[in-house]
C-alpha cells in the first residue's frame, strides 16, 4: 500500500484538487453533498498521507524521490518532483489532520451561508495545493503550488467579498505577499541560472545536494536571502506581516486553517527545506543569511507580541500572536535548530488551529461579535469550549510538561541559548514567552471570566459538530508532548534522522524551571493587571484597558499596531501615488505636445505638397486627358455599335489574309 | 474509295460559311447565336480531322480539344442566352440592330 | 464469350444451346449471305436486330398495355378488361384497330411540320435507347463503346421532341404541358447519370456488356455480387428508379399530362395514330429506363442464385424487367399525383445531393477494399449525409387530418 | 469509312445547317440547327470519335437547344418573320469559303487518307483527362460554374 502511494504522490494532492472542481461544478444549493465530497476528500488524503508516512517510520532518514521531465527546451529537460522524507511527511500528517478537523468544524460553523458550497470547493483547492506544495521535490513545482496557496488564500479571504474591508484585506493579502514571492522568484531564477536544476535531491545533482551547492558559492547567501523573501512574505515576517491581521476577515475557519495552521507555516516549511542553502559556508552554524533569518524572528516575535497586548479583536488577538510565534520558528530556524523550529511548526499547528476554532465558537455563540470588550463571563455558558480554549492557551503560552507549546519553546530557548553569535536573541525571546503568557490572559480572562457583557447575553454552545474537532485538537495538543519530551525526543530524531532513545534523566531541565517561572509570571502579571477588567456592570462594554491607564502613549502607539500600516500608507503607497501623478502629468503635458508638434510639422508639409499638385502637376494631367478625350472621339466614331458590321469585317480581315498568302505562293 | 482529309476540311469550311452567313445576315441574336454555334462545331469538325488523319497519338489531343471546346461552347451558350434574356428585359427586342448604345 | 461455364442439372451443352439459341439464329440466317459484301452483312445483321427489338418490345407494350389495365383493376376493386379475347388478352389489337382508323386531327393554326414530326421524333428517340441493353449472353444489339452515354444522349432528345410537340400544336395547354414535362426531365436528367457514376466508376466501363459481367460472381457461391446489394447500389438504385419514373412521366410525376390539371399536356392536339405513337414512346422509353436499372444494378441477365445458371439469360432479364414494370404499374395505382413545385424541390433538395452521396460512398467502398469494411464505412457515409438532409428539409409542419369547406 | 457514307451524312448536314441559317421561322431554325449538328455527330462517328459525337449529342441537343427554345419562348413577343437576310452577308460568306476551300485544295499536303488506327476507347480518353487534361478538366469545371451563376445573376428579376 505505501509503496503503491509512493509511486503514485501525486495523487495525495491531485483528490482535494478533483474534489473542489466537483464541488465547483454542483449546483449553489446541494450543500449536504458538498460538504460530503470535501470531507471525504480530506479523509482520502489524510489516509493517503498516513500511508506515505509510514515508510518514514521504519527507516530513519527515509527519503523516497519520484523525478519526471515537464518539458524540454533545446537540449535541456525542466525536470518537477515530489518527495517524502520526514519533514514533508510530518507536514503531510500536520496539514491532513488539522485540515480535518477544520473541515468538518466549518460545515457547522458555514451551515445557512449561502455560498457554502463554494467555501468548501475553496477549501479543497487550498488544502491540495498546500499538499502539493509540502511534498514537492522541485522549487518550481514548490512555487506553483506556493502561488496556488496564495491564490486559495486570496479567495477565502476575500469569501465575504461583500464587505469592502474583506475585499480590501484580500487584496492586501495578496499583494503584500506578491511582494515577496517577487524575491522568490529572483532566487529561484538566480539559482536555476547557477546550479541549472531546481530538482532539490536528484540521486547527487540536486540543488541541495553537494554538487549542486558547490555551484552556487557565494552566490548561495543572496540567494538564500531572496528566497527568504518569499518566505517572510507568507509567513508574514516583519516588514510584510502587515496582511496577516486584516486577513482575520476571512471566515474563522480559514483563518485556523490557512492563516494559523497551515499557509503561514510554509515559509518556515521553505526555509526548512532551503536549509542547506542557508547554512552553506557556515562558520559554526552562522551564516549572513541565517543572521538575517534570526533577526527578522527576533523582531518579528517582539513587536507581534508586543502589538497582541492591545488588541481588542480576539482573531486579530490570535493573529499577532501567530505572526509571533512563527517569528519564533524563524529564530530557531536561524540559530540552526531545524528540527526544533519543525517541532514547534507542527505543535503550533494544532494549537493555534485550536484556538482559532475556540474562537470560532465564541463568536459562532455570540453571533458574530469578535469585542472581547463586550464578550465575558462565556465561563459556564460553552464549558467545551472554555475548557479546550484554556488548553489551547496553556499550550500557546507555554506551560510546560503536560503541553506541546511548552516542550518546543524551552528546545527553541535552548538551541537558541547557544547560538554563537549574540545571546540577544535569547533574552528576547524570554520576554516574548512571558508576554505570550500575559496577553493571553488578558484574553481569556475578558473572554470567559467576568460577568456577561452586551454580545455574550445569549450566547450558547456551539452544536456537536463544532465541538468535536475542539476536543479532537485539545487531545492532539496535549498527546503530542510525549513524542516532544528530551527523555524521548522521537519526533527531533526522526527529522534529523537519527534514531530515538529514552533517557527519563534528561526530563528534568534547567530550561524547564526558567520556563515554568517565566510562564507563572506572565499569568501573574496577566491576572493582576486585568483582575478589574472582567467585572463591570452589565450592558456597558468595559471601559478603558488597564494598560491604557497606566500608559495611554504606549497603548495607543501599540493598539494602532505601532503605526506600521500609516508608515507603509505614508511611504510606499504615498511614493507610488506621487509617480503615478507624475506620468500622469508627463503624459498630458509633455508628450501630447510632442506628439501634436510632428503633427503639424505633417499638416505643414501636406500643405506644401498639395500647393505643388495644385499647380505643378495638375495641369499637366488636365492637358493629357484634353488628348485623349479627342482621340476618344476620334476612335469611337469607328464603332457603330453594330456586332454584325464588326463580325463582316473580321471576316474580310480573314478573307485579305488569305488573299495575302496566296498572293506570296 | 475512302475520303482524304480534304473533303472533311470542305465539309467544315462550308459548315463555318453557314455558321458565318447566319450571323453576319439575321438581325436576331439566337440566329447569330446558332450561327456562332455552328462555326464552332465547324472548328471541332477540324480538329477531330486532323486527328484523325495525323499520326496517332496518346492522349489523343484532337479529341481531347474537341471535347473541350464543346463544353466550352455549352457554358458560352448558357451565358450569351441569358445575355439575350436581359437584353429582352431592357429594351424589349433582341434585334440587335437597336443594340447600339455603345456607338461612339 | 460464349464458352462461359453454366452449371445446373441439365446437360450443359443443352442448357447453354437453350440460351444461345437466339444468337444461333441469327448466325444461321446470316450464313445465307456470306458471299455479299461486308457492308451488306452489318446491315442485314443490325436489321435483324433492330426487328427483333422492334417484335419483342411492341409485343412487350401490347401485353403491358392490357396488363396494366388489369393491374389497375385489381388494384381498384374492378375487373379489367376481359371481353375481348381470352381474359381480354385481345385487347390492344381492339385499341390499336381503333387508334388506326380513327380521324388523324391537325390543328388549323398549327405548325404542321413540327406537329408531325414530334412524334416520330420521340418514338425513335425511344426505341433507339433500347439498343445497348444487353439481353443475355452475347445478345446486346450494338455494342457501343460508350454505351450507356449513348442511351443518355438519345434520351436527352426526347425533350426536345416533347418541346416540339407541345409547340407544334399551337395550344396552350400541350405549350404548358411541354414546359413542364421539359422542366422536370431535365431537373431529373442530372440524378439519373448521377446515380449511374458510381456503377460506371466502380466498374470502370461505360459498357453495359461489362458492367453485367462486372456482377457476375456470387460472394459465398450464393449471394449475387450486384450492385444493388451495397448501401451505396441500394441507395443509387432507389434514386434512379424514381427519377426514371419521373424521366417517364409516370404517376405520381405525370404532371406533364395530368388530365385534371392540363387536358393531356403536349399531346392534347394528338390524335389517332400519332397519339398512340405517344403512348407507344412512353412505354417503351419505361422498358428502356428499367431495363437500364436492371443492367446496372440487378446484375443484367444473372441468375440470382448460381444454382438457377441453367435458366437462359434473357429469362432472367425480362423477368427482372418485368417485375420493375409491376412496381411501376403498382405505384401508378397506389400515389396520388404531386404538385410541380414538389416534384422540383424534390429533385433539386434532396435527390440531387443523395445522389453525389453516393458517387461519394462508392468511392469510400472502394478505397476501403470492396469487403466488409467499405460496406459498412459506405453505409456510414450515407447515414450520415441522409440524417443530415432530412434534419436540413425537415419543415416543422404538423400534418394534421385534412378539413374540407363545402359551400352550404 | 466509305466517302459515300460521309458524303451522304455531310449534305444532310449541310442542308440542315442551311436551313438554320436562312428559315424564316426561328423555331424551324432552331430545330434544323440541332439537325445539323446530329449530323456533325455523326460525322464523329465516321471518323471514329465515338465519344465526341456522342457528347455533341448530349450537350447540344440535350442542353443547348433546349436552352435555345426556351429562350425564344421567353423572348416570344419578338419572333416574328424578319426582313430577308442581307446580300452583303451571303457574300462574305461565299467569299470565305470560296477562299477557304480555295486554301484547302490548293494544299496538297492535307490530301491523305485516313491511316489505320486503334479505336479511341472513352477508357483512354477517362485516362488522359485524369492525368494529362487534369488542369484544364478544372479549369473547364470552373468556367462551367461560373457560366452557371453568371447566367442565373443575368435572367434574374432585378429587384428596383
Amino acid at each position: 500500500m505505501s509503496r503503491w502511494i509512493l509511486d503514485h504522490l501525486w495523487l495525495i494532492p491531485a483528490v482535494p484538487f478533483a474534489v473542489s472542481l466537483v464541488i465547483l461544478s454542483l449546483p449553489n444549493g446541494r450543500h449536504k453533498s458538498a460538504a460530503v465530497l470535501a470531507v471525504a476528500g480530506q479523509i482520502a488524503a489524510l489516509v493517503m498521507s498516513f500511508f506515505a508516512f509510514l515508510p518514514t517510520l521504519e527507516t530513519p532518514g527515509f527519503r523516497f524521490v519520484q523525478n519526471f521531465t515537464w518539458f524540454t527546451f533545446g537540449d535541456h529537460a525542466l525536470r518537477l518532483g515530489w518527495l517524502v522524507d520526514p519533514l514533508a511527511a510530518v507536514m503531510l500528517m500536520m496539514i491532513t489532520l488539522v485540515g480535518l478537523c477544520i473541515f468538518v468544524f466549518s460545515t457547522g460553523y458555514m451551515a445557512g451561508d449561502k455560498n457554502f458550497v463554494r467555501f468548501f470547493a475553496y477549501l479543497s483547492f487550498f488544502s491540495g495545493a498546500m499538499l502539493g506544495l509540502v511534498i514537492s521535490n522541485s522549487l518550481l513545482l514548490l512555487f506553483i503550488c506556493w502561488e496556488l496557496v496564495g491564490l486559495a488564500s486570496y479567495l477565502l479571504i476575500g469569501f465575504w467579498m461583500g464587505r469592502p474591508s474583506a475585499a480590501a484585506a484580500a487584496k492586501k493579502a495578496f499583494v503584500t505577499t506578491r511582494i515577496g514571492d517577487l524575491g522568490f522568484f529572483l532566487g529561484l531564477l538566480w539559482l536555476y541560472g547557477r546550479s541549472g536544476t531546481l530538482l532539490f535531491y536528484d540521486g547527487g545533482d540536486g540543488c541541495l545536494e553537494k554538487a549542486g551547492l558547490t555551484m552556487l558559492g557565494a552566490s548561495a547567501t543572496f540567494i538564500a536571502l531572496l528566497i527568504f523573501c518569499g518566505a517572510m512574505g507568507k509567513s508574514g515576517q516583519f516588514p510584510l506581516h502587515v496582511w496577516l491581521p486584516d486577513a482575520m476577515e476571512g471566515p474563522t475557519p480559514v483563518s485556523a486553517l490557512i492563516h494559523a495552521a497551515t499557509m503561514v507555516a510554509a515559509g518556515v516549511f521553505l526555509v526548512a527545506r532551503a536549509y542547506p542553502i542557508f547554512s552553506l559556508g557556515a562558520i559554526n552554524g552562522v551564516t549572513p543569511s541565517l543572521m538575517v533569518v534570526v533577526w527578522i524572528g527576533v523582531i518579528t516575535a517582539l513587536m507581534a507580541a508586543l502589538i497582541a497586548i492591545a488588541q481588542a479583536d480576539i482573531k486579530r488577538i490570535l493573529a499577532y500572536s501567530t505572526i509571533s510565534q512563527l517569528g519564533l520558528m524563524m529564530v530557531s530556524l536561524g540559530v540552526g535548530g531545524v528540527a526544533a523550529g519543525m517541532m514547534h511548526l507542527l505543535a503550533h499547528g494544532f494549537f493555534k488551529a485550536l484556538l482559532f476554532l475556540g474562537a470560532g465558537s465564541v463568536i459562532h455563540g455570540c453571533h458574530g461579535e469578535q469585542d472581547i470588550r463586550k464578550m465575558g463571563g462565556l465561563r459556564w455558558l460553552m464549558p467545551i469550549t472554555f475548557s479546550t480554549y484554556a488548553i489551547g492557551m496553556m499550550t500557546l503560552s507555554g506551560v510546560p510538561l503536560f503541553f506541546s507549546g511548552g516542550w518546543t519553546k524551552e528546545e527553541i530557548q535552548h538551541v537558541t541559548a547557544h547560538w554563537p553569535a549574540s545571546r540577544l536573541p535569547y533574552y528576547i525571546l524570554l520576554i516574548g514567552v512571558v508576554l505570550t503568557a500575559l496577553y493571553m490572559t488578558r484574553q481569556i480572562i475578558y473572554v470567559f471570566f467576568g460577568d456577561r457583557r452586551v454580545a455574550s447575553q445569549h450566547a450558547h454552545e456551539s452544536p456537536r459538530v463544532m465541538t468535536m474537532p475542539l476536543i479532537a485538537l485539545a487531545i492532539c495538543a496535549i498527546l503530542f508532548s510525549i513524542v516532544l519530551t528530551p527523555a524521548w525526543p522521537w519526533l527531533h530524531d526522526y527529522l534529523t534522522g537519527t534514531a530515538a532513545g529514552v533517557e527519563l534523566v534528561r526530563l528534568i531541565q534547567p530550561t524547564l524551571f526558567l520556563s515554568l517561572v517565566l510562564v507563572g509570571a506572565g499569568f501573574a502579571l496577566g491576572i493582576w493587571m486585568y483582575r478589574k477588567a472582567g467585572v463591570q456592570d452589565r450592558q456597558r462594554p468595559a471601559d478603558t484597558d488597564p494598560l491604557e491607564l497606566a500608559q495611554s502613549q504606549l497603548f495607543r502607539f501599540l493598539e494602532n499596531k505601532m503605526w506600521i500600516d500609516e508608515l507603509y500608507a505614508r511611504t510606499i503607497i504615498a511614493f507610488s501615488w506621487m509617480s503615478a501623478r507624475l506620468s500622469d502629468w508627463m503624459d498630458r503635458h509633455f508628450w501630447d505636445r510632442l506628439v501634436r508638434g510632428f503633427g503639424g510639422i505633417g499638416q505643414l508639409l501636406g500643405i506644401f505638397t498639395a500647393g505643388i499638385d495644385e499647380r505643378g502637376i495638375n495641369a499637366g494631367v488636365d492637358e493629357t486627358t484634353v488628348g485623349t478625350r479627342g482621340l476618344g472621339r476620334l476612335i469611337s466614331a469607328a464603332h457603330s455599335g453594330q456586332i454584325q458590321t464588326y463580325l463582316s469585317v473580321i471576316a474580310i480581315g480573314a478573307l485579305a489574309l488569305l488573299l495575302f498568302y496566296a498572293w506570296l505562293a | 474509295m475512302t475520303p482524304t482529309l480534304q473533303l472533311f476540311l470542305v465539309i467544315s469550311a462550308a459548315l463555318f460559311s453557314i455558321g458565318l452567313l447566319a450571323a453576319l445576315s439575321r438581325r436576331h441574336a439566337i440566329f447569330i447565336l446558332i450561327g456562332i454555334e455552328m462555326m464552332l462545331a465547324a472548328a471541332n469538325l477540324n480538329f477531330v480531322a486532323f486527328w484523325r488523319f495525323g499520326p496517332q497519338t496518346q492522349p489523343p489531343i484532337g479529341v481531347m480539344i474537341a471535347i473541350f471546346s464543346i463544353a466550352i461552347a455549352a457554358a458560352e451558350a448558357a451565358v450569351g442566352l441569358a445575355l439575350v434574356i436581359a437584353v429582352y428585359r431592357h429594351y424589349r427586342t433582341t434585334n440587335v440592330d437597336h443594340l447600339n448604345q455603345l456607338k461612339g | 464469350m460464349i464458352n462461359q461455364s453454366i452449371d445446373g442439372f441439365l446437360h450443359p451443352n443443352v442448357s447453354k444451346w437453350v440460351d444461345q439459341i437466339f444468337v444461333y439464329t441469327k448466325h444461321w440466317l446470316l450464313t445465307w449471305l456470306t458471299a455479299a459484301p461486308g457492308w451488306i452483312i452489318q446491315t442485314v445483321s443490325s436489321l435483324i436486330n433492330i426487328f427483333a427489338l422492334l417484335g419483342v418490345f411492341l409485343t412487350l407494350f401490347a401485353l403491358m398495355s392490357v396488363l396494366e389495365r388489369k393491374i389497375l383493376g385489381r388494384i381498384q376493386n374492378r375487373y379489367g378488361p376481359n371481353r375481348v379475347g381470352p381474359f381480354g388478352l385481345l385487347q390492344p389489337v381492339a385499341d390499336g384497330i381503333k387508334m388506326l382508323i380513327k380521324e388523324d386531327i391537325v390543328p388549323a393554326r398549327a405548325d404542321k411540320l413540327v406537329h408531325f414530326m414530334a412524334p416520330i421524333l420521340i418514338a425513335a428517340a425511344a426505341i433507339l435507347a433500347l439498343g445497348v441493353i444487353p439481353y443475355g449472353r452475347n445478345m446486346t444489339p450494338f455494342t457501343i463503346d460508350g454505351g450507356i452515354l449513348f442511351f443518355f444522349a438519345v434520351g436527352s432528345t426526347t425533350e426536345l421532341a416533347v418541346f416540339m410537340a407541345g409547340w407544334g400544336s399551337n395550344n396552350k395547354f400541350s405549350m404548358l404541358g411541354a414546359m413542364r414535362a421539359i422542366a422536370q426531365m431535365i431537373s431529373y436528367e442530372l440524378p439519373l447519370i448521377i446515380t449511374v457514376l458510381p456503377v460506371v466508376m466502380v466498374v470502370g466501363s461505360l459498357t453495359p456488356d461489362r458492367i453485367v459481367a462486372a456482377q457476375a460472381e456470387y460472394t459465398f457461391g450464393f449471394v449475387p455480387r450486384w450492385f444493388v446489394f451495397t448501401p451505396w447500389g441500394t441507395t443509387a438504385f432507389i434514386l434512379f428508379f424514381v427519377s426514371g419514373l419521373v424521366e417517364s412521366n409516370r404517376t405520381p410525376f405525370d404532371v406533364p399530362e395530368g388530365e385534371s390539371e392540363i387536358v393531356a399536356g403536349h399531346m392534347t392536339e394528338y390524335s389517332g395514330f400519332k397519339y398512340a405513337t405517344f403512348f407507344m414512346a412512353e412505354y417503351i422509353g419505361m422498358f428502356a429506363i428499367t431495363g437500364l436499372a436492371a443492367t446496372l444494378f440487378l446484375g443484367g441477365w444473372h441468375s440470382p442464385v448460381s444454382a438457377l445458371e441453367f435458366v437462359p439469360s434473357y429469362v432472367w432479364f425480362f423477368a427482372k424487367l418485368s417485375a420493375l414494370l409491376f412496381v411501376y404499374i403498382w405505384l401508378r395505382g397506389t400515389l396520388p399525383r404531386t404538385r410541380i413545385d414538389q416534384i422540383m424541390n424534390f429533385a433539386w433538395k434532396f435527390i440531387l445531393p443523395m445522389s453525389f452521396t453516393c458517387v461519394i460512398a462508392a468511392a469510400v467502398w472502394h478505397y476501403a477494399g470492396r469487403g466488409l469494411r467499405g460496406w459498412l464505412w459506405s453505409l456510414v457515409v450515407i447515414a450520415i449525409v441522409y440524417t443530415a438532409l432530412s434534419m436540413l428539409l425537415d419543415t416543422q409542419r404538423k400534418f394534421a387530418p385534412r378539413v374540407y369547406r363545402f359551400a352550404e | 469509312m466509305s466517302s459515300a457514307a460521309v458524303v451522304i451524312i455531310a449534305i444532310l448536314t449541310l442542308a440542315a445547317a442551311l436551313a438554320a441559317a436562312t428559315l424564316q421561322k426561328l423555331m424551324h431554325a432552331t430545330l434544323s440547327f440541332a439537325v445539323a449538328l446530329v449530323g456533325v455527330a455523326g460525322l464523329f462517328f465516321l471518323l471514329g470519335a465515338e465519344f465526341v459525337g456522342l457528347v455533341l449529342v448530349f450537350v447540344y441537343i440535350g442542353a443547348v437547344a433546349v436552352l435555345i427554345v426556351f429562350t425564344i419562348l421567353l423572348t416570344r413577343r419578338d419572333v416574328g418573320k424578319e426582313r430577308a437576310a442581307n446580300w452583303g452577308g451571303a457574300f462574305l460568306a461565299v467569299a470565305v469559303f470560296g477562299g477557304l476551300t480555295w486554301a484547302i485544295l490548293k494544299t496538297q499536303s492535307v490530301a491523305v487518307v485516313a491511316p489505320h488506327i486503334r479505336l479511341v476507347t472513352v477508357k483512354r480518353i477517362g485516362e488522359a483527362l485524369m492525368t494529362s487534361y487534369v488542369w484544364p478538366l478544372q479549369c473547364v469545371g470552373l468556367l462551367l460554374t461560373a457560366a452557371l451563376i453568371g447566367a442565373l445573376v443575368l435572367v434574374m428579376e432585378e429587384k428596383p
